[in-house]
């Protein structure tokens, strides 16, 4: 009786920590261990044969179908925001200088690419969880923890736009843009209370469209795209170092970058 | 006890499925509804001193509702029907939007709707 | 036992549709056939209003499974013969591969399954197969908006039928019995205790999901608007119908009159409002559907005989209507290349002559010309004496699908020189005839339905009325549309609608 | 995660529901015995000892066979979406001569399970499904260790396919059987033997046995498609 009641209330519990965490496979294996619980809830409750089908169908068949899905041996994954010009979709193929890199790299590892686009500031966690293995998009590397960025492989500054005039510089906090390229709307950025920093590729966008000029101040120092990897994953950190550094000897970047950027 | 588990479970499931932004979560939260709902089904033909509905003659003591049980069999394996076929349809999807986060693939169906002039 | 033989031999015969598009078209042809005669058969032994009842393995109602074959069945299998005929009349063209025929079976098998059901388990696990049976449907074509809008109708629907289950746990913890026959035996004894509240709502709100109420029915549009031709019409003429049919049968055993009517009206409204001002042929057809519902949901509240008997001539009336006008909306969209009123009104010497003509028939069908289909089945649904406040809205309702099909107007133009003959012109007569006949059709082979007792010449006058209220609002409005809020369509936004509903639900039983 | 009005909302709404559910389910006497029905039925009506068994194959034949429909629905459409572009080569799972050795080991003691469950379902917990799919998931322990293709070539999908279908289909024709012989229980069709021998209760056996080849070879097509396109999301 007390068995049963200490495992009826485990129950939602389990249910709560597997479905809040961020990776998937540990939500799944949460989901696993918890049709487990629940089988052995059925044997309590009086029903071996519903214990038997939970615990060959909830725990068996669905984890492994959820595994296989998100299993990646032998994948290269990308997390990344779009760029225009580095990394874009194009109807359902993806384009772009990044995107050109990092697809030769694995090609070069003899991996397949899969890349899954996110919102820019789930880029880093992405790849510090370990759910990703690269991060890209246009990104510029900060002070962000447990994430190390690689050689920039291109130049670019960064652009802050809206707020009043003047009032955007030194002293004024930069708020990032955060969202996914997608959601990016010129009008409410130009009229926006704070104001937002863009990086060049994402401010030549927002450009182009008609809008009339807000206050738009240039950043001083000169900043660089690089891509981010897992600070535990220094191997793969150093092999995209190298393999970029290589691309840059031989010329083969600055092709690259004329192709997809002029 | 067991049935108000199975609605909190199912509760919880909601919840996830109008929160989580991510296909796989929501599909793992989809299946959470429909376990507690099938939870809440084995609840109200047991009770705690009952025993398991498998006798030659079951007339001495209090045992299980075995109809229940039999309609859960059924339920856990359309709960997997339905999941496992959501999952290949997110599968097809993130082919084509390289995304499992339900706002975006939302917008870019609807961009893509908009630019073919709608289906 | 024959009775069981209507669901099982689709079942059959979907299992062996696998080798070539030849033999499963066979076997179609085979299974209409088969489905034809014994629906016939079983309609002239019901003639005197009696019903044929079967108790599945030998075993009673308070044991086993019984199918029952009563009036709503009688009238609803010869709705379900035709649009099968039409459609696969309809896609012969297009040679679709097996698997869309054996789905096809399937489907149908669930909907014979389901009309014969009385067992509300039995219920649950047929509106499983046809929700998933469906799902595959919509997304036939793999387009990734198919793809998201039947996957958003998986969750949603699984979402209500866990409600459903809910419900079922609690009706057999408080009867002990499954069957709905039995179960109105019981509960009318003690009609307002708590958990009947409770089970009601649970069952009501889990079969809102699949019949497109207001608040439950955010998958719809998308879903309906997306899927092949074919499909949506066996979506709007037929599956929604299933989920009507079991708030019907829920409808008998608990008192739900108040709930229906307020949630009948809100969707006919939302429905109308959308219908309006979309812009897309087939997504204004998805909408209308749900306006449609709404009228057939206020028909169930006021819920005397008549009013019963005028839902089912409407649901009939609904299912060929619409049937027909998805798929000449079909054909005339991928004649033109989209399916925008702008493009198809610039377009229109690109769409075949009976396209044309299908659509011209399906949409004085809808907006209830006498003496057609949609008038007919109004007029017994007004001769029910509905009060004032579902009068106001059916009226409403029919000057709103006018004006909205009004924007249809511009297409009507047949050419003496036809660019291009259509190849669908049988699928289309299976569907107009019907529409076109349907008063003296239905009055001959269903007298149940009562047609003919509701036909007085002044509602032919009020009929054609709404219908110019409609046109005239239509040439008077502005040219512009207005955008109507896409957000509540979105997935979460509907979970959460679902949830709302569920409680509105429950306060409209419990009050 | 930022709290947002939405997910306020959500969580008020939710909560809401299960307050509304438990305080009406609850309203009336929580605790008293359950419906005795089908426990009181002889078991003579059936033969099966095991009640659950008796409901779920006899008395409400009829949902068990549309469930088996759902889950070949299923079946058809994971084939159907995801069978359409097969990648050609796909390496073990597992690298480990560890994993490799116990994978061949389970394989045999897997498919053992699934024959007692499916055979002794009428008299002690189990039944087809379970029996199946234990025996799927042995075959999928031998894909981790052996390599799909190594499985592919021993098992045609062909017959699979055939396996799958045919037994459904006998199991249909079983139920449309009783009504040119005029026969009106499912399960007269065979003797009822005595009550918990393993040989008894009618066609339950057969059923299960059905119902377990249905469902060991939908099972491994299920698989076998994910083993195929795993890691694609």
């Amino acid at each position: 009786m007390i068995a049963r009641t200490a495992l009826l209330a485990l129950l939602p519990i389990v249910a709560v920590i597997a479905l809040t965490q961020r990776r998937r496979l540990t939500a799944i294996i949460g989901m696993g261990l918890f049709s487990f619980l629940l089988a052995v809830s059925y044997l309590l409750l009086h029903a071996p044969d519903v214990a038997l089908t939970e615990a060959t169908i909830g725990l068996g068949l669905i984890t492994a179908i959820y595994v296989l899905a998100i299993r990646r041996t032998g994948r290269l994954t990308i997390v990344a925001d779009e760029a225009p010009g580095l990394f874009v979709r194009e109807g359902d193929r993806i384009v772009g200088l990044e995107h050109e890199i990092l697809a030769r790299f694995a090609r070069h590892l003899g991996l397949d690419l899969s890349v899954q686009f996110v919102p820019h500031r789930d880029v880093a966690d992405l790849v510090r969880s370990g759910e990703a293995d690269v991060g890209a998009g246009g990104w510029v590397p900060g002070e962000e923890a447990g994430v190390f960025a690689t050689r920039p492989h291109l130049d670019t500054a960064l652009f802050t736009v809206g707020g009043a005039e003047g009032e955007a510089g030194e002293g004024v906090p930069r708020v990032r843009y955060e969202g996914y390229f997608a959601d990016l709307d010129p009008k409410s950025l130009y009229t926006a209370e704070t104001p937002v920093t863009l990086d060049l590729a994402r401010f030549l966008a927002v450009r182009r469209s008609d809008v009339p000029d807000g206050s738009v101040t240039r950043h001083p120092q000169p900043r660089g795209y690089a891509f981010v990897v897992n600070e535990r994953r220094r191997d793969l950190h150093s092999a995209l170092d190298a393999y970029i550094e290589r691309l840059r000897e031989d010329g083969e970047l600055d092709r690259l970058t004329r192709r997809f950027l002029a | 006890m067991a049935f108000s588990v199975g609605v909190v479970l199912f509760g919880i499931g909601l919840v996830a499925i109008a929160i989580r932004r991510d296909l796989v979560i929501k599909l793992l939260a989809l299946g959470l509804t429909n376990a507690g709902s099938i939870l809440c089904l084995v609840a109200v033909g047991d009770r705690p001193d009952a025993r398991v509905p498998i006798c030659a003659v079951c007339r001495d003591a209090i045992y299980a509702d075995p109809l229940p049980q039999a309609l859960v069999l059924s339920a856990i394996v359309i709960n997997f029907a339905i999941l496992a076929l959501a999952l290949v349809f997110v599968m097809r999807l993130v082919e084509q939007y390289h995304s499992t986060d339900s706002r975006h693939i939302e917008d870019l169906v609807q961009r893509d709707l908009d630019a073919r002039g709608g289906p | 036992m024959i009775l069981a033989v209507l669901p099982l031999s689709r079942f059959v015969l979907g299992l062996l549709c696998r080798l070539s598009e030849r033999t499963a078209r066979l076997l179609a042809a085979v299974g209409w056939c088969l489905s034809a005669a014994l629906t016939i058969f079983l309609i002239v032994e019901t003639r005197d209003g009696s019903a044929i009842t079967v108790g599945l393995g030998g075993w009673s109602a308070d044991l086993g499974i019984v199918l029952r074959f009563d009036a709503v069945s009688a009238a609803v299998c010869p709705l379900v013969l035709l649009l099968e005929l039409a459609v696969l009349l309809y896609v012969r063209r297009d040679a679709p591969r097996p698997v869309f025929y054996a789905l096809l079976q399937f489907l149908l098998g669930a909907v014979f399954a389901l009309l014969l059901s009385q067992d509300l388990f039995n219920e649950y696990v047929i509106l499983e197969l046809l929700t998933l049976v469906g799902f595959l449907l919509v997304g036939y074509d793999r387009r990734p908006s198919q793809v998201w809008a039947s996957l958003k109708y998986l969750v949603l629907a699984s979402i209500g039928m866990g409600f459903f289950l809910v419900g079922v746990a609690v009706i057999y913890r408080h009867t002990g019995t499954l069957n709905l026959g039995l179960l109105a035996e019981i509960l009318a004894d003690r009609p307002e205790a708590p958990w009947s509240v409770l089970a009601a709502t649970l069952l009501t709100a889990g079969v809102a999901v699949k019949a497109g109420l207001f608040g439950f029915s955010q998958w719809l549009p998308a879903a309906h608007s997306a899927a092949p031709p074919a499909v949506s019409a066996l979506l709007s003429g037929l599956v929604i119908k299933m989920g009507i049919v079991v708030i019907l049968r829920l409808s008998q055993v608990f008192p739900l009159g108040t709930t229906l009517q307020i949630f009948g009206a809100a969707t006919a409204l939302l429905g109308v409002v959308y219908t309006a001002y979309a812009r897309n042929l087939k997504r204004m057809l998805a909408f209308s559907t749900l306006s449609q519902i709404g009228y057939l949901v206020l028909g169930l509240a006021i819920g005397t005989p008549q009013a019963l008997a005028g839902v089912l001539d409407y649901a009939i009336a609904h299912g060929l209507f619409k049937g027909l006008l998805f798929l000449a909306a079909g054909e005339a969209s991928r004649a033109v290349g989209s399916g925008r009123f702008t493009d198809l009104v610039s377009n229109r010497a690109a769409i075949p002559n009976a396209t044309v003509g299908a659509l011209l028939v399906g949409t004085l069908g809808i907006v209830g010309l006498p003496p057609l289909a949609g008038f007919g089945a109004k007029a017994v649904l007004f001769g029910s004496h509905p009060n004032v406040f579902v009068a106001t809205i059916m009226i409403l309702t029919s000057i709103g699908t006018a004006f909205a099909f009004a924007k249809l107007l511009p297409l009507f133009r047949f050419r003496r020189a036809a660019p291009r003959a259509s190849h669908r012109i049988a699928a289309y007569a299976v569907l107009a005839l019907p529409i076109l006949f349907f008063v003296p059709l239905t009055g001959v082979t269903l007298p149940s339905l009562q047609l003919g007792s509701g036909l007085r010449p002044l509602l032919a006058v009020e009929s054609v009325g709404a219908i110019a209220i409609g046109v005239l609002l239509h040439r008077l409005s502005a040219r512009r549309t207005p955008r109507l809020p896409r957000r509540i369509f979105f997935l979460e936004e509907a979970v959460l609608a679902i949830l709302i509903g569920l409680l509105l639900v429950y306060l409209f039983l419990s009050v | 995660m930022r709290p947002r009005p939405f997910h306020l909302l959500a969580i008020v709404c939710t909560v809401c529901v299960v307050l509304v559910v438990l305080l009406a389910f609850h309203s009336v006497d929580p605790e008293t015995a359950p419906h005795a029905t089908y426990v009181e039925r002889p078991v003579a009506e059936t033969g099966a000892t095991n009640r659950v068994a008796s409901v779920y194959l006899n008395y409400r034949l009829y949902d068990s066979l549309l469930e088996i429909l759902v889950f070949f629905v299923a079946v058809l459409g994971v084939r159907f979406y995801l069978g359409a572009r097969e990648r050609p080569d796909v390496p073990p799972l597992a690298e480990s001569e560890v994993v490799r050795t116990s994978a061949a080991l389970l394989f045999p003691l897997a498919v053992l399970l699934g024959v007692y469950l499916a055979a002794l379902g009428q008299i002690s917990p189990g039944g087809g499904f379970g029996a199946g799919v234990i025996a799927a998931s042995g075959l999928l322990l031998t894909s981790i260790a052996l390599g799909i293709d190594a499985i592919d070539r021993r098992i045609r999908r062909n017959a699979i396919e055939r396996i799958e279908r045919g037994a459904l289909l006998v199991l249909l024709l079983l139920m449309l059987l009783p009504l040119p012989l005029g026969h009106p229980a499912f399960t007269d069709l065979l003797p009822k033997g005595a009550p918990g021998a393993v040989l008894s209760s009618g066609a339950i056996p057969l059923y299960n046995v059905l119902i377990a080849l249905k469902v060991v070879a939908g099972a491994w097509l299920i698989l076998r498609s994910f083993v195929r396109h795993r890691g694609e999301i």
